[in-house]
């Protein structure tokens, strides 16, 4: 899950990062007295869950309370890459000297957490990698151990910071990495740290992402979800513990197992082409009830684009049975035109598709195996079944 | 002799009183597994499907001389569960639980590097020697006893080839999932090496999908080191960048983990990888 | 650093371990009003840190407020092992219906802590590790793991604890080891924690023992100090960083390490036997300079048992002339007429000998080894020097 | 020969600005030990008696191929250097800190026992070799090189014997002083298993003192494989049971730890067992 960015910042400043003393307005009056309150040059930056709102525009200085609640009035509203801006932050301008990036996350490959700094803050670090990846420097964290001071002073010196920053760096990495395991995250990461004209270090824009794993045990951060920036479909998806992301397909996928449902995807586009294709990833994932399975396939014929449905079930903890009940109960509450070319193999496969043929529903194709379902699905799509 | 499971397994069941634990339980022993007893805090004392529980892992390694553990315990309490296996040093470790905080399986992972144990999973589907032992959740049906060994991230996927194995007559020495999550026990080339050196390995299948390195690291190993032919399918060439597709370990960092990157380095090595899991059989042949 | 029972129930308390709700008295009317507040029956304790004092007599029943008083009025004054007593803790009595032992120390042989558990509770661990040792169940802790609840549900399941405890049990040893760590102690012991008759666990008595060493970082613990408790020596000693313990030998000695000071001491027994023997242990530590060394000597002189003085100085870090510049400034100010042997070896020994034999004092003579130094104290205690 | 540290010994010094760390390293210069380097925080860039200063112990290998460190740090501040020096894999380390919490040192031991190095210390004089290496606060005047192995619990008391081996006429290969705390990094066995195994060492000396269990574990070693005599002293015969005698490590646990105890333990090994340090070397002959 991914926070904004002024939740990212009020975290941090839990764990005591020196952040600006901005606060969000949702609407453009807001801004103003914000403005006015805090004084002098502030910025306004669009709360979106998405990079490069900066060349969107959505990053804009204001000199007045009277231009920030104007920047405001532009920027709420506007759309970014799909979203649509709410929220905008207002802080005050900070007086920049130089700009670092500093971050912390998992190192799969390592087992264990990474934080890593680069003097060259403010862009994009995936760029800073892939053009000029010596100007990284990392330290491996033991997660027993935590992050060491000298590993602190490690970066600052990888880094080159000049020294008399080296010891606020060093309370705010280890306030970061405290943030960071506190907060179950997977991603914490300060772009830019700057340093102000002042000799302060001050993190100017932050960045979270939690483990969707640990959201059971950290409720605060669960109850910070942005649900308004999400589709219906996914907050649906979500409640009834279903994996959906929507694509720009044509065919609706409804499988069980992350692995298996990218395989049936992948095989709807090998047989059908770009213009075919997935419209879903949907992972009903193990044991599978029939309510469930119901939900699934109302979420899937709910997106205009979908032309056929193609149900590929492997049996395992999952049973083919309950996914046939689910699959005749969804039908008897959206009944749809829309063909349907079902699959089912494993545990209680004899019995579902039997279910299946029982039930006699005219748009609704048998087949064997999973190469059969996904042509007979492409087919289905293009009128041809 | 196949690799980590056979009839020499005693299998201790952690969580065998849950839902999830004693359901699979029975289909485990109705394959013929050796379940030896089954820990379940509280219940020690109990009898279950005809096997003992114990309070903790201790004690039930001390009655049965279990070698080998399976969790089915909730994420919440998974790492416990996990650290307690350790502790007991069984040898063989297999972790199907789903969604375990991952800031707990990088302790794990730490704690387990300098033990006596090896762990396979979490989030996985665990494994399968053919008529000799099941240890997880694959449907035994599906496997037959051969010459191939399978190694997969993935769950349904890997019933999926090895059905299709089946199919053509090609059995399997072992099925393992080694599971999809950012922190795994045992990975890839541990397992590849395995197949490498067991005799009763001829051929091996190995079953990958989108994000991190593993397939890399799996492409790496096998140029160097494998002289048994290799085929392979990586999952979610479909998938656009950036998307999340359930598992943590499917997001595509950075540029690096694309499904094209994987067959690439996959196919450089010698691997014949599938467009279609159906058509593994026909590549082994 | 030895806590007062009352002390470590404070403590245990704090990290959520169930204790009786009495409250300390160093007056017999203090003691009568917790008493008629509390109600019902209560023990009166004698709060001293020593071990023993139920058969001293330190420890009572009292069925009234006015049996408290009178209780109180005759333990507190009372003398236990030397000691003093000068608070009493008055607790409610407690409907006991079994007793536990549970204990978290550090093992110096495996390098890690150790909890312990044992149903013998209310007896001396010691006494059951002596007599029943398989009556003590065992449990290592890793430090960075900490306690786990499957290593307490081993504890409980080892003592045979019926299950309905378990929980309770379990919470209480976690509370016991987090207590044991957040504290730096290197002992934190329930005996007994009971289970009362209403079925309930309760820490009775409690004992924690805080590392000197990290009392730097424990302000809140290193004022529990019980100074009152000590002998004046013993506190000079403290403040001035000096290791000393009081004897009852008659050769004062001052050495530097505690390994050359036992030595020193096994020297003065071995040649000066049972009846002569050290007055003290006495370390003024490495790099000494002259104050430090005269107040160790004025602590020395200050028994009155004292019949020679020895100095044992072996040269590393602590400078000879640092040394000898030390007895002279002590013996300027605190004239004396015990004989001394002094021995000086090492780091600047030539010139501490210089400064010793020109400052000429009668009752102060050399010895070259320590064996010389030895005999010559023994000889000198005897009057033969 | 020798044993752990000689003329190859690359030393580095954690703390070399300070007050005793400066002190001891003119010393060791002096001796003849190979300095390389220093680190302070903060003071990277800077010299010191001809030294350079390093900010982290990780770009002062780098820069200097150090094999060895000894620190110099305040007690506060000791955990993390020992754990920085861990970190940069120093096969040595040898710690002078007095004081260090033990809560501390408990987590530095699990650290240690997993990583590639070795710890000598903490709260101990260091390591002498003579007239090749001093690493530590040993007097260097007192030693002169023989065949001798010392090893010791303890510091003065050291001095004390190497001083009268010396006197004697008794050379040493290497002298060691392993600590009193608590929780230390080296043993005995861990030395006497090293001068059991160098060649230069012909004859051990080994001084304990009252409080823990590490001389009934080193009689037992003694007993099973040394085969090079040993003497000893062990310091406390006169110490009243259960008082605290300066060192933590002193304190009479349970009836265990007492000088009778283990000094009946080393004679059964066959260890000759002095009552006076200085009629050792008279033991040895």
């Amino acid at each position: 899950m991914n926070l904004h960015e002024y939740q990212s910042k009020m975290r941090f400043a839990k764990f005591g990062i020196p952040v600006p003393m901005g606060r969000v307005a949702t609407t453009p009056q807001e801004a103003y007295e914000i403005a006015r309150e805090l004084g002098g040059t502030v910025v306004v930056k669009a709360q979106v869950l998405v990079g490069g709102r900066g060349k969107a525009g959505g990053v804009k200085l204001a000199h007045s309370p009277e231009e920030a609640e104007q920047i405001a009035n532009q920027i709420l509203g506007m759309e970014i890459k799909g979203l649509i801006v709410r929220r905008v932050l207002i802080d005050p301008a900070a007086n920049i000297a130089g700009e670092i990036y500093l971050g912390v996350t998992n190192d799969r490959a390592a087992g264990k957490p990474v934080i890593m700094a680069s003097s060259e803050g403010g862009v994009e670090i995936e760029q800073v990698a892939r053009e000029k990846p010596e100007a990284i420097v990392r330290e491996h964290i033991d997660p027993f151990l935590g992050l060491r001071d000298y590993q602190a002073r490690n970066l600052a010196s990888g880094i080159n910071l000049p020294r008399e920053h080296w010891k606020a760096f060093s309370r705010i990495a280890t306030a970061l990495y405290n943030c960071y395991t506190a907060s179950d995250a997977t991603l914490a990461e300060i772009n830019p740290l700057v340093i102000t004209a002042e000799g302060q270090l001050i993190a100017l824009d932050g960045k979270m992402v939690i483990d969707d794993n640990a959201l059971f045990r950290q409720p605060e951060l669960a109850e910070m979800r942005d649900v308004e920036a999400e589709a219906k479909e996914t907050i649906q998806a979500r409640a009834a513990g279903l994996s959906y992301v929507k694509l720009d397909g044509q065919i609706g996928c409804m499988v069980n197992g992350a692995g298996l449902a990218m395989t049936t995807m992948d095989m709807t586009k090998l047989y059908g082409g770009d213009d075919v294709g997935p419209a879903n990833f949907l992972d009903i994932g193990g044991g599978a009830q029939a309510d469930k399975v119901a939900t699934a396939l109302r979420i899937i014929l709910s997106d205009p684009n979908v032309k056929s449905v193609l149900f590929n079930i492997f049996g395992g903890i999952t049973r083919c049975d309950e996914v046939a009940r689910g699959i005749l109960q969804a039908l008897s509450e959206v009944p749809t035109t829309v063909p349907m070319v079902i699959r089912l193999n494993g545990t209680n496969a004899k019995e579902g598709r039997e279910i299946i043929e029982n039930a006699r529903i005219p748009n609704l194709h048998s087949a064997e195996t999973l190469t059969e379902a996904a042509q007979k699905a492409v087919a289905a799509a293009k009128g041809a079944l | 002799m196949a690799i980590l499971v056979d009839k020499n397994t005693r299998l201790l069941v952690q969580g065998i009183t849950g839902r999830e634990g004693s359901f699979h339980s029975e289909q485990m022993i109705a394959y013929g597994t050796n379940i030896v007893g089954g820990v379940t805090p509280g219940k020690g004392g109990e009898w279950i499907l005809g096997k003992p529980v114990f309070d903790t892992v201790k004690s039930a390694v001390e009655a049965t001389e279990a070698n080998a553990t399976i969790i089915y315990v909730n994420a919440a309490f998974a790492a416990d569960a996990l650290f307690e296996a350790i502790d007991a040093e069984i040898p063989l470790i297999v972790c199907i639980t789903e969604g375990i905080p991952v800031q707990d399986m990088m302790k794990v992972y730490a704690y387990l590097q300098h033990s006596k144990s090896r762990l396979i999973g979490p989030n996985c589907p665990g494994l399968l020697t053919p008529n000799q032992a099941k240890v997880g959740i694959m449907p035994g049906y599906i496997a037959k006893p051969g010459n191939v060994g399978v190694v997969s991230k993935s769950g349904t996927l890997t019933y999926e080839v090895v059905y299709a194995l089946t199919q053509a007559g090609l059995g399997q020495s072992t099925c393992i999932g080694i599971g999809g999550d950012p922190i795994i026990g045992t990975s890839f080339v541990d397992v590849l090496q395995m197949f490498e050196e067991d005799p009763e390995t001829e051929k091996v299948v190995l079953i990958g999908e989108i994000g991190g390195r593993a397939e890399i690291e799996a492409a790496e190993y096998i140029r160097k080191h494998m002289t048994k032919p290799v085929a392979g399918f990586i999952a979610g060439r479909s998938a656009p960048e950036g998307t999340r597709m359930g598992h943590a370990g499917a997001i595509v960092e950075g540029g690096e983990g694309t499904a094209a990157e994987k067959i690439e380095a996959l196919r450089a090595a010698g691997v014949r990888i599938a467009d279609n899991p159906e058509q593994i059989p026909d590549l082994l042949r």
